[in-house]
């Protein structure tokens, strides 16, 4: 296990390394950081200064080296567009992002898998047809489409929720969240259940189709045999045979969101992450876009190696090593 | 009695019409005895052994008779009371041995899953009482093991599992699908004396499903011989070992190999089952029996005594009675 | 499904307008209703959008270049990212942690980046989304497949061929591939409708298919914007189509993994 | 940071819990903005919503009145000398900062130093032409620029002043976190994307606002917006999507505010080159290899060919002001007697056969490549995209080459960082001070395409226009401090302008916005800066 653990953080290091030389390479070609600092009609005496003071007229190795060494010691650099520090500024929106992504895998968790474990285990009910045909809907729809309908029936129609932002924070063990207050669980809901959507349609999906298979097996009818109620037969023994693709995709989903929830927190104007990145994409603002990514691939790895993990915990057999 | 079946009728509805999988069968087990059903696959074996565990799925149907176990008609049951039945009073062996154990549980678990569901062991005994179970179905080091998964375990040893799992709750009546199928000839007998001496040993009944006959001659206190979801034969296992009367059971024993025999070629039963959907008129065997008249593409047989006491056999030309299984 | 496809296909024989062609299409003609709502007129069936074009012959070549997306996209992303799955999880160790750190790299950019990256060197086309899908959509069915190859390679029919000598290649194709079949469907299926998503977020973004070949996702797009001021014909349909399609995928899929998979029986 | 946020916050929550009732909740006014402040440091970003809030915050020497013109502000008055080079500033007295110290010229000084660092001000360009600066007393200072500049107020205004005390020496960061100025409003709280809260400036040296409580919401969605507004969570929104409009004026208790913005949308054509765009993906082609573009009569049947009257109704709902010229009528240097070329596709064809472009065998004269951001200006993409339809349909075979802002202006830049690769395209263009001079000279003023004939001259000069006489004409406007003469001589230059056809104007956006007319009445300004003390209250 140590020595696995070692390997693991060794890859890590290597997959961070990878990641920050593409990083660097995208945001050398995508978008143009001078203008952030210049004006369209500045002089180019205007722009040699901006360009140095970016160090973009240098070669681009001597930027890339700058950027590992600084990159190295933790400093992303200050941010082209809000000229404060970027690991600062990804840090101060980390928690609204985790509020809606946590809220919406725990929706998809606990309505997706019991509704596929259903529709799995009795594909020919009604009740396990219509869910099929309604889970069609999550992913045939943009979420943007989403987003906007929700805000029109429930922000505006019938007025019960707020259309838009984050709502007050209160102090929950600590830690200043939405969770606290009432205020701020009414705003989460509707960019929570936005992002829900999809979501629970793809486990649903797999958790069915895993279902369908695994109620064929023997040890199935074996718990059967043992008297074993029906909910535990479900739940206790065929779920879990099902879980490794669906653990596979909750993980991809989980960081998905956490790091790519752009276009929820723009229609809810929520103040999280993805809105940071988008902006700073279309800024090309350099050491945010490097800082999120070097960030969020750091995250991916991790999930990626706790869900190995969960996989040798489901299934015994699987053996990583 | 301990389990009588009546008229038991179950069938299979498919958009391809309805196949009667289990079709008008009766059959009785008494305390502490031994029945051996034998047939060919898809002859309704198997169905009739899901038919009393209440374990029969879409589109499966039980359609019509009576199973009366202990006194109580199982398919008036509600499911949660099969639940109780299940298990604690009658249990089951599978066929395969690699697949009716949980892949992600550890077998202690898999064992305590029985107790816990059937019996008011505190965690400690019932921990203690696994490793018992395990012992007595002859698994070395069974402390040891209680936290492997089935995975580690060979196939024998896995059907050993099986076994201690479904002698964990005491149960009066085990039904043994096919226990010994999926093992090597000489690991299936090691199982099969250790399933009779556990089942004398606690002196409960079984059921034993298979399409072996010399499993069954060994095993079984009586036999049942059956043909197209139908008993074509019934009687003492000595009766219809020695002196096979329907011509059915009769090829059966003429396709076992005999080492005392010399014979260059094996016996045969020539043709396949028919097909489901499209029974035969007559007698459902007819199409491949030897023996056959006028009559058996006419008429369904219906049970006739054969030679001894309670040696039943559906057929219409009890002429093969004479004759043994030697013809060729 | 059969429909959507005939209608990709031989539909451009029988609109109205080419919906691609800009000297066809006139400005006077935008926003007008489906011809049953007051305002409507024939032949623009289902109405017309903000550049004039019939919604309906919009519909009918949007969702060839839809279509295109969804399946390419799949076949693609699914091609690769089920190879690499099979590669990761069946030979596992070194293979195994490069391609799946590969992934991980993969995951950590965001498909937008991408498409603007390949927006800088490319002309805008649905070349440049297909690439994008397949680049950013593999990592899915790899990591799945993987997660599943990693259960059937323990299982005694696959070990059992390495006992009798099979070449690891028929190993993969013959015996392992078929018992993760259920998930590749299943993701494919659902992977489509999500390509064609993408495809439309990325529109929605100004960075889909060039606004004069629109496809279903950027007509789609395009009047969400308009959703509010009540012209609610120029998304509504696009969108009910992608619903459809997605709907018929759906329903195929179920088939093909019923009909292919011998668990099932 | 994280600790004063968390401040912030928590004062915010008793706030709203209660402690608020001291403040009239009526005298509250909450902003739906299309974005958040980049920096409350005044300097790094010069950027409309970043500026008009830090206006709140800090004064500048020049104020601007609605039409832009510059008034008194932190300078009471100014003298000039008579070539317009040296100019002496008169401050206010007794003016305090927000942390209670006293305004001075060290201050001012302060500032200006601050300013013209060019790795931390984004505002640098503002004293490029001066010379120098000097204290004369505590409240006086003079300014000598490098050559007459009637312009320096314009840049003046553009200047925040900040407290020298307090700021000396901390980093920028600090001063982003902690800003202190002498304007009518002071910072609450600001939660980046999610609010920005203001309070009145009780100790302002002027007339005091009415809203006694700002609360500034970024929300960059459109749809999002309006619903806010429809779901009254906000008393006012800005950049209403001109979709929108009729929806909301229906309802009884929303007006909407609309007002044409100084941003035009217009086409650039490169018609003053033989080798326009080589490096483009498509280039330009025409079947004797030529450049069309370089023809009058060329530009003038493309200004023909478009109906920019349907483009304003049916895209824009009615939403825009077509235009003849570059800037809005009222202001300095407009020139009323430029016409529109009006729609006449007929006369377009004439005039494209007159110039030797005769539609060849496939129905086409010849081929362009029309770029165009799609996500920068009001329905960028369908005016693209109509404009291609109207060339297509006079012959001329037009190719769509729409992209994200982000990669379009790298595109279409002047400087040709990547290669010149734009003949023709669609951009908009707008200039915040309302001064023709300073436009012509970013706009008209001659650049080629292999450099700047002035340097920080002709910036956005696509079309490569090549005018010594506007050139000569520009430079006279800027030296002239008189503002009537010098509109004089910028009519003048307009009128070449649109003679050349070097652009093809097409309309002036229109700034709408939407507020709560039960509660508030709005003015708005033109540069589409939103000023809490633009608000009335109705009761």
């Amino acid at each position: 296990m140590f020595k696995y653990l070692v390997t693991r953080i060794g890859q890590l290091v290597a997959v961070l390394f990878i990641v920050s030389m593409l990083v660097f390479f995208m945001t050398s070609v995508v978008g143009d950081p001078l203008q952030l600092l210049v004006r369209q009609n500045a002089s180019n005496e205007e722009r040699q200064a901006a360009m140095e003071y970016l160090g973009l007229d240098k070669p681009l190795y001597v930027q890339y080296g700058k950027f590992i060494v600084s990159t190295l010691s933790g400093d992303f650099g200050k941010s082209y567009m809000y000229h404060t520090s970027a690991l600062r500024l990804i840090a101060e929106r980390f928690p609204a992002t985790m509020e809606i992504v946590i809220v919406a895998m725990l929706l998809s968790g606990f309505i997706a898998i019991p509704l596929g474990v259903y529709a799995g285990a009795y594909p020919k009910r009604m009740l396990s047809k219509t869910v099929m045909t309604l889970s069609v809907t999550g992913i045939s729809l943009p979420s943007f489409w989403v987003g906007m309908v929700l805000i029109f029936v429930f922000g505006l129609h019938f007025s019960v929720l707020p259309v838009s932002g984050r709502g007050q924070v209160g102090s929950l063990l600590g830690i200043q969240t939405s969770f606290a207050t009432l205020d701020g669980w009414k705003h989460l809901l509707l960019p929570s259940i936005t992002l829900a959507l999809s979501n629970m349609a793809t486990i649903l999906r797999l958790t069915r189709a895993g279902m369908r298979e695994t109620m064929k097996q023997d040890f199935i009818k074996f718990a059967r045999a043992k008297g074993v109620r029906n909910r535990k037969v479900l739940f206790g023994h065929a779920l879990k045979n099902t879980l490794i693709p669906v653990v596979t995709v909750f993980g991809l989903q989980l960081g998905t969101l956490i790091a790519f929830t752009t276009i929820t927190e723009t229609i809810f104007a929520w103040p999280g992450m993805g809105k940071l990145l988008i902006d700073a994409i279309n800024a090309g603002d350099r050491p945010i876009i490097s800082a999120y990514i070097i960030f969020v691939a750091f995250m991916f790895v991790f999930l990626n190696f706790i869900v190995d993990l969960l996989y040798t915990l489901i299934d015994p057999r699987i053996d990583l090593s | 009695m301990l389990l009588e079946v009546r008229n038991l009728k179950t069938f299979f509805h498919t958009f391809r019409g309805t196949v009667r999988a289990v079709d008008d069968v009766s059959f009785t087990i008494a305390k502490g005895e031994i029945l051996g059903i034998v047939g060919e696959s898809g002859c309704g074996k198997s169905v009739t052994g899901f038919s009393i565990m209440g374990l029969i799925e879409e589109p499966g149907k039980v359609a019509g008779g009576e199973i009366l176990f202990d006194g109580r008609r199982l398919l008036d049951l509600s499911d949660n009371q099969m639940n109780e039945i299940r298990g604690k009073e009658i249990s089951m062996i599978f066929q395969d041995p690699m697949t009716s154990l949980n892949p992600v549980y550890t077998i202690g678990e898999q064992i305590e899953e029985m107790l816990t569901l059937h019996s008011s062991l505190s965690p400690r005994e019932r921990r203690k009482r696994c490793v018992e179970l395990l012992r007595s179905v002859g698994i070395p080091n069974p402390e040891g093991r209680l936290n492997d998964y089935p995975h580690h375990f060979s196939g024998g040893m896995r059907q050993r599992v099986i076994i201690a799992i479904a002698l964990a709750a005491e149960p009066k009546l085990i039904v043994a699908d096919e226990p010994t199928t999926a093992l090597d000839v000489t690991i299936q007998a090691q199982i099969l004396k250790l399933m009779k001496a556990l089942v004398r040993e606690r002196n409960c009944s079984m059921m034993l499903i298979t399409h072996d006959l010399a499993v069954v001659s060994e095993m079984a206190d009586r036999i049942i011989v059956m043909y197209c979801g139908q008993i074509v034969e019934e009687g003492r296992a000595r009766d219809v070992i020695e002196n096979p009367s329907h011509p059915y059971t009769q090829g059966l024993i003429g396709s076992i190999p005999k080492l005392n025999e010399d014979k260059s070629r094996l016996e045969t039963i020539h043709g396949i089952v028919p097909n489901m959907f499209e029974l035969p008129e007559g007698c459902n065997f007819s199409p491949r029996c030897r023996f056959c008249r006028e009559i058996c593409f006419g008429v369904k047989p219906d049970f006739r005594l054969a030679n001894t006491e309670g040696h039943l056999i559906r057929c219409h030309s009890a002429c093969g009675v004479s004759e043994g299984g030697n013809e060729v | 499904m059969l429909i959507v496809l005939l209608v990709a296909l031989f539909g451009p024989c029988f609109t109205v307008q080419n919906p691609y062609n800009l000297s066809a299409i006139s400005l006077s003609d935008a926003y007008k209703p489906p011809f049953w709502v007051e305002g409507g007129e024939l032949p623009f069936v289902l109405g017309t959008d903000q550049q004039g074009r019939d919604i309906l012959s919009a519909i009918v070549y949007g969702s060839r270049v839809s279509l295109v997306i969804g399946f390419l996209g799949v076949i693609f992303a699914g091609g690769i990212g089920v190879a690499l799955g099979l590669i990761a999880g069946y030979f596992g160790g070194k293979t195994d942690a490069l391609i799946m750190r590969l992934a991980d790299v993969q995951l950590s950019f965001p498909t937008m980046l991408i498409a603007l990256l390949l927006m800088s060197f490319f002309e805008q086309g649905v070349s440049n989304i297909l690439i994008a899908l397949a680049v950013v959509g593999w990592v899915r069915y790899a990591r799945t497949v993987r997660g599943e190859v990693l259960v059937v390679k323990k299982k005694e029919y696959v070990e059992a061929t390495k006992v009798i000598g099979l070449p690891n290649r028929q190993t993969l194709v013959k015996h392992v591939l078929p018992n993760v079949l259920t998930s590749i469907i299943v993701l494919s299926t659902i992977q489509i409708g999500n390509f064609i998503l993408t495809e439309a977020t990325l529109s929605f973004l100004g960075l889909g298919v060039p606004i004069t070949r629109p496809s279903l996702g950027m007509l789609c797009s395009n009047g969400f914007k308009v959703l509010y001021s009540g012209l609610w014909w120029v998304s509504i349909f696009p969108g009910l189509y992608i619903m459809l399609i997605v709907f018929g995928i759906n329903l195929l899929g179920d088939f093909l993994r019923d009909e292919f998979n011998p668990r099932l029986k | 940071m994280k600790y004063r946020l968390l401040c912030g916050v928590l004062v915010s929550i008793l706030c709203l819990s209660g402690g608020l009732s001291a403040v009239a909740a009526d005298r509250e006014l909450i902003v739906g903005l299309a974005g958040d402040a980049y920096s409350l440091n005044p300097y790094p970003r010069n950027e409309t919503i970043t500026n008009a809030i830090n206006n709140h915050i800090f004064d500048s020497l020049i104020g601007s009145d609605n039409d832009l013109q510059p008034i008194p502000a932190l300078a009471e008055r100014w003298e000039t000398s008579e070539d317009a080079s040296v100019w002496t500033f008169f401050l206010r007295k007794g003016v305090k900062f927000h942390n209670g110290n006293d305004f001075t010229v060290d201050d001012v000084l302060y500032s200006f130093d601050k300013v013209k660092i060019r790795e931390t001000s984004a505002f640098s360009f503002t004293l490029s032409t001066v010379e120098s600066y000097k204290k004369l007393d505590d409240h006086t200072f003079e300014v000598t620029c490098k050559a007459p500049n009637s312009l320096l107020l314009a840049h003046l205004r553009e200047i925040s002043i900040l407290d020298k005390e307090s700021c000396d020496g901390q980093t920028e960061d600090w001063i982003a976190l902690h800003p202190n100025g002498t304007g009518r409003y002071k910072l609450v709280e600001h939660v980046r994307e999610d609010r920005i809260v203001l309070e009145r400036n009780e100790a302002f040296w002027g007339d005091l606002p009415e809203p006694v409580k700002v609360v500034f919401k970024p929300i960059s969605n459109d749809g999002t917006r309006t619903a806010n507004m429809l779901s009254g969570a906000v008393d006012m929104i800005v950049n209403v999507p001109v979709r929108d409009v009729e929806m909301l004026r229906k309802r009884e208790n929303i007006a909407v505010v609309t007002q044409p913005s100084l941003r035009i949308i217009y086409l650039n054509m490169q018609g003053w080159t033989d080798s326009p765009s080589p490096d483009a993906a498509k280039p330009l082609k025409s079947p004797d290899g030529s450049n069309p573009l370089k023809k009058l009569e060329v530009r003038q049947a493309m200004y023909h060919a478009i109906n920019e009257d349907e483009i304003v109704s049916k895209i824009m709902n009615n939403l825009a002001t077509p235009t003849a010229t570059y800037i809005p009528a009222g202001f300095n240097g407009y020139n009323p007697d430029i016409k529109r070329l009006p729609y006449d596709p007929v006369l377009a064809e004439q005039l494209l056969d007159k110039a030797g472009y005769p539609r060849q065998a496939d129905g086409y004269r010849f081929e362009l490549t029309l770029d165009s951001s799609n996500d920068r200006y009001v329905n960028d993409g369908d005016i693209a995209t109509a404009v291609a339809g109207y060339l297509e349909r006079v012959g001329i075979k037009t190719n769509l080459n729409l992209m994200s802002r982000t990669i379009f202006f790298t595109y279409i830049g002047t400087k040709n960082t990547e290669g010149d690769t734009s003949h023709l395209c669609m951009t908009g263009w707008a200039d915040s001070g309302g001064e023709s001079a300073l436009m012509a000279l970013d706009l008209m003023y001659s650049i080629r395409q292999d450099g700047e004939v002035k340097p920080g001259y002709g910036g956005v000069n696509r079309s490569f226009y090549l005018n010594p006489k506007v050139d000569a004409l520009i430079d006279k406007a800027i030296s002239t401090p008189d503002p009537a003469e010098r509109s004089k001589i910028m009519q003048e230059v307009w009128q070449i302008g649109a003679d050349d056809v070097v652009y093809i104007p097409l309309h002036f956006q229109e700034d709408i916005y939407a507020a709560n007319k039960d509660k508030i009445i709005y003015r708005p300004r033109k540069n589409n800066y939103i000023y809490a003390w633009d608000f009335e209250f109705v009761k």
